[in-house]
């Protein structure tokens, strides 16, 4: 089934808007007028987008520190998503999270994890309440490579394929977790492989081609809605940035190889298609960057001049007061 | 009125809660009988030996609008779930600005006693008590756990409950119909004008009995069972100590950095307290070693009547 | 290659002398004299005499709750071992441990543990010590259907696949923890295949039949000595007593399961053979068991008749004193 | 004196015992250059993301013969590995009956005021503090953390050293030649007569500032530092509160259950300090709320400057 046109285009200007959005708050981080750190999404857009654009509002999604292209894709408010991270008031999490914790449960969003791995119980969970629901509602949580070298990974995986939930694993394998490969750091050098131990299906899919995305998760998804049990999504793919914005760790990967990944951008090859098969002309595109462009304009205006939380306001939040019946 | 267990107390909250909301549901490494039956597999849940995923789902299934209850047994098998606690769960509210709520009930059973050894025998709520974010709660009595855990239920935060294993079988009178205790409201257990002792759980009894063995000497003891550590109600405290003057705070746990310690700081960090006190504050701890298994050992390292008793005697002085 | 009869003998004797300590442990702590709590290791036995058959005094072995048959088939001293069960001073740990947490460094015994799976990142890092030392040592670990469903369980394996270290992994498949079936609690219901999901070779073998396991760990042992990297053994067995000595969780297997595998008594088995083979005449087995039941009545009378430690006592070995250069 | 920054201090203290002794190893998320470059990759070991299992490989290697050092980085990352931490490491030696030795030292990187939100920026030694088995280190100077890391590698025991994130880039004075300084010990960083205060890892530094102050304005302050947690050093935090009658302690980490709340405790329930006390003691701590990302916030949450002076002028009070 072909991805109707206006669908490409919209895939293509989120992959924009995440790519522009990384390329600003690195700069306004190395500026100083972002405090924290940002873990850049750059060079992996096309997963989240392929992955996010096949989920509905209401499916809940749970994210990881490199977390802005799956809240973006999700459907997240830029404007406080870049207001979160400038630390303001007007920020998704009141400026209580920053970059590394934003969520916005009103879309299904519950949330980015600074532990690698953590993440995974808690999508296991949101996709117990979907069974417990009984409606077709999913789950679906993104980590990395380096998220299945830890304990909860398995465990979640585990507990998933018994109890049959409607999760997806989303795996963006960039093949570092940090400066460490994954061929060193996983034995047997394959993620699929420990995946089908927990008796899950799974596909490896190209993570810079977004149509390939789209089209495995579209499947995948409509499998998942049916309640028949869980999947796993392996994307290959490859950060472009070093591990954080921040000098405290030095990119270690072999500059060749970040090169000729740099090659590999999913946006242009996106873009190529487009224009090849006649969705768009070089015009329309530009046209899109523009106002890409002026939407992440917009949204560090927006952050600049949202007024900073009270300190007291430190004090809020620490229990909820939401009643519960 | 009737009397019943400890234990029955506990699994009757839980069935009141389970038949009063629809959402609540249960996960254990253990399948709990009667709860098995009555709300069936989907609602009472069995989990692998996983406790990091199945506490990470109580989470995340919280956050998604249910109510989760998840019986850890034994505080040890906590740790490695420790992550999912006290980094995801006490956090995830606060983290992302106070955006859901996050109803989790965790259990776990506590204390010494039972020739476990140390890594079975312990009492590790200080270390819960600090992360902010969790609530806390020791019940004592088979009228207050009850109470105190349908509380827990409702509340739209995590709330931990520990429970002594020795407590299980302790009859106490209970109301046959519905009530419920709030959190952070000390109890009183027995009035009395010369010391106050706040005791801990398990030690509740045992600083009772002191309590009436003092009276006979002619010395009135107050003790008071704070139930909830977070939040803790201190006014009860102070107030009890500003009356009495002298003060003993009982702990099974070990001493450093203990609930003990805190309420200690407490209560003597206040001007007026401190004013007001007319000896030297005492803790009685567990000691600060493992816990041992041999009896006699184990015996030695927690708190018992013997040494309540000469702190209270240590704090009235020449009075007692 | 045959196992000579003299080994033969020496595995019966041993398998006999777990069978009668655990009963005798039972008994005594049902009827009051021994504190705590005992996992009973009876029919199994036959795992640990033929894995332990095969391990050097120097080999490193650590062990799980379920350890009295672990420590006994390593050569630990039953009566220290009854000593330390009574909560003795003279007991291997001082009374500090009982049942639960016995060991004897001297001779490669790291210990038993409490934790479902706890002992495994440790091995792992005893088979790295051997691994540092160069030598041909190696270390084993024991632990239950049930620890293959912690993430320590993953974490170890991939840990000494990765750094290729000299450990055997051993996998007493009891069918159960506590009373839930592994095939509820582990996707897809093979442990062989999770332990494949990190590298490492893997052989099923009838856990009740002590020949086939000693020739399984003979041939494993030999090759994990060559240093080339862990193995996994998974042994199919069954405990006939409840989880623990203690009414405080009922035994909620089929009966019929029950009886069925106690017709598969591994000593029972042995003896069959024994008798075939014409390596012993049935005097000669019931010569062995007097012996054992004296050697067990010796251990509690050692036991019964040692001192308590002293109360003060406790606050030693907090820290230790040996000196470390 | 040659002056070398805290993070150089620390890397010579491990070259120096690297070399020392052959049994020293590395494990780590992340490769130290230098310590990799001059003893190579055996011994200098990267290890997968999964920190329960490098923890009880640490565990399992010491207790087999060698020493073991584990970075865990951020002190957050450690709560996967707790039950390796808490419940194998901390208890071996007791359990077992002090059969063997476990020389392991693990460090953490804590501290708030690097805008890291709620999961990066927290001080969780109180929770370790409460774990008899443990020996706690919290060095502030580069001085310090060379001679204790330098003990802690020859220590046969557990010792985790909590290393605040902003103390790296510090410069202070460190010897040429070898040295070592013993757990255990305070160090009276400033003397001074009027009131003592405590002062806990980066807050050592705020406290001193405070003390420079208050001297201007009449007030002597001493400022001790504990240095090691456990063992704690509390008679020479005794002495200096004996002399002078006041006294504030003041830790970055949240209050309750804090290393704080126990060192007040151990101050006050002392029969003789107790009646020297000329006022109520204070404690300087973080706001018990998980630690917010937005810098207006963080820093209301953590204890600062203003912070430590007021509690100074509230205990000296009509003096100041
Ligand atoms: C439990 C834990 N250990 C270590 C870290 C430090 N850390 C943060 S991100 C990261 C690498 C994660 O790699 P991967 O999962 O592949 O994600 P990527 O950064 O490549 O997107 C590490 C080690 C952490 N956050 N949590
Ligand atoms: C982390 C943890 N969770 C739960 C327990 C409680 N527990 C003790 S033994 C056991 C079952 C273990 O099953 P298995 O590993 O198959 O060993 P078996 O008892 O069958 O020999 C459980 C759940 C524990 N000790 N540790
Ligand atoms: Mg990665
Ligand atoms: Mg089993």
């Amino acid at each position: 089934m072909a991805i109707d046109n206006a669908e490409l285009i919209r895939m293509y200007r989120t992959m924009l808007t995440i790519r522009r959005f990384e390329e600003r708050a690195s700069k306004e981080f190395r500026g100083g007028s972002v405090p924290g750190l940002v873990h850049s999404y750059i060079g992996q857009e096309a997963i989240a987008v392929g992955v996010c654009f096949n989920l509905r509002k209401d499916d809940r999604m749970v994210s990881n520190h490199r977390g802005h292209g799956h809240l973006i894709s999700k459907g997240a408010d830029i404007r406080r998503m870049m207001a979160e991270i400038y630390g303001k008031r007007t920020g998704y999490c009141k400026g209580k999270g920053g970059s590394m914790h934003i969520a916005d449960f009103s879309i299904g969003i519950l949330g980015a994890n600074g532990i690698v791995a953590a993440g995974l119980p808690i999508a296991t969970g949101a996709a117990l309440a979907a069974h417990l629901e009984g409606g077709d509602r999913i789950a679906a949580v993104f980590f990395g490579d380096g998220a299945c070298q830890e304990g909860e990974f398995q465990e979640s995986l585990n507990l998933a394929s018994i109890w049959k939930l409607p999760i997806i694993f989303v795996c963006e394998n960039n093949q570092y977790g940090v400066n460490t490969h994954y061929q060193y750091a996983i034995a047997g050098g394959s993620i699929p492989r420990r995946a089908r131990a927990y008796n899950l299906p799974v596909r490896t899919v190209d993570g810079n081609d977004v149509v390939a995305v789209y089209e495995a998760a579209r499947e995948v998804v409509a499998r998942t809605r049916t309640h028949v049990g869980p999947y796993f999504l392996e994307f290959k793919t490859y950060r472009w940035y070093p591990h954080f914005e921040s000098d405290a760790i030095p990119d270690l990967r072999p500059r060749e190889e970040i090169a000729a990944w740099k090659k590999k951008d999913p946006i242009k090859r996106l873009a190529k298609r487009l224009l090849k098969e006649g969705v768009a002309t070089a015009r329309e595109l530009e046209a899109i960057n523009e106002e890409v462009l002026g939407r992440i304009d917009e949204a560090v205006k927006y952050a600049v001049e949202s007024p900073l939380p009270r300190p007291e306001d430190a004090l809020e939040d620490v229990y909820s007061t939401q009643g519960i019946s | 009125m009737r009397k019943i267990t400890y234990a029955q107390a506990t699994l009757e909250a839980l069935q009141e809660e389970f038949r009063r909301d629809k959402r609540v549901i249960h996960m254990s490494n253990d399948i709990p009988p009667e709860l098995r039956e009555e709300f069936g597999e989907e609602r009472v849940r069995l989990t692998p030996i996983a406790e990091s995923a199945f506490v990470g789902a109580a989470t995340g299934a919280a956050g998604s609008g249910f109510i989760s209850v998840v019986d850890l047994r034994m505080a040890t098998f906590g740790f490695v779930a420790m992550d999912q606690m006290v980094n995801q769960l006490a956090k995830i509210t606060y983290m992302f600005g106070g955006q859901a709520r996050f109803p989790v009930l965790l259990r776990m059973s506590i204390g010494a006693g039972i020739h476990m050894a140390a890594q079975h025998s312990i009492s590790p709520y200080a270390m819960y008590m600090n992360v902010p974010g969790l609530k806390i709660i020791t019940p004592a009595t088979p009228y207050d756990i009850k109470g105190l855990l349908k509380t827990a239920v409702r509340d739209p935060n995590p709330v931990i409950c520990f429970e002594h294993s020795l407590l299980a079988p302790l009859e106490g009178e209970v109301p046959d119909g519905e009530y419920t205790l709030p959190l952070g409201e000390a109890d009183v257990k027995r009035k009395g004008s010369d010391v106050t002792i706040v005791a801990i759980s398990k030690m509740l009894h045992d600083a009772l009995a002191v309590a009436g063995e003092m009276e006979k000497r002619g010395v009135s003891v107050e003790v008071i069972d704070p139930r909830s550590l977070v939040p803790l109600d201190i006014n009860t405290i102070k107030k009890s100590v500003a009356k009495t003057g002298r003060f003993v705070v009982v702990d099974e746990a070990c001493r450093t950095c203990g609930a003990a310690a805190e309420i200690l700081a407490r209560v003597t960090e206040d001007e007026d307290i401190f004013r007001k006190l007319k000896s030297t504050p005492r803790r009685v701890c567990g000691l600060d070693v493992p816990i041992p298994y041999s009896p006699p050992m184990e015996d030695y390292v927690i708190p018992d009547r013997a040494k309540i008793r000469a702190a209270v005697e240590k704090v009235v002085g020449s009075q007692a």
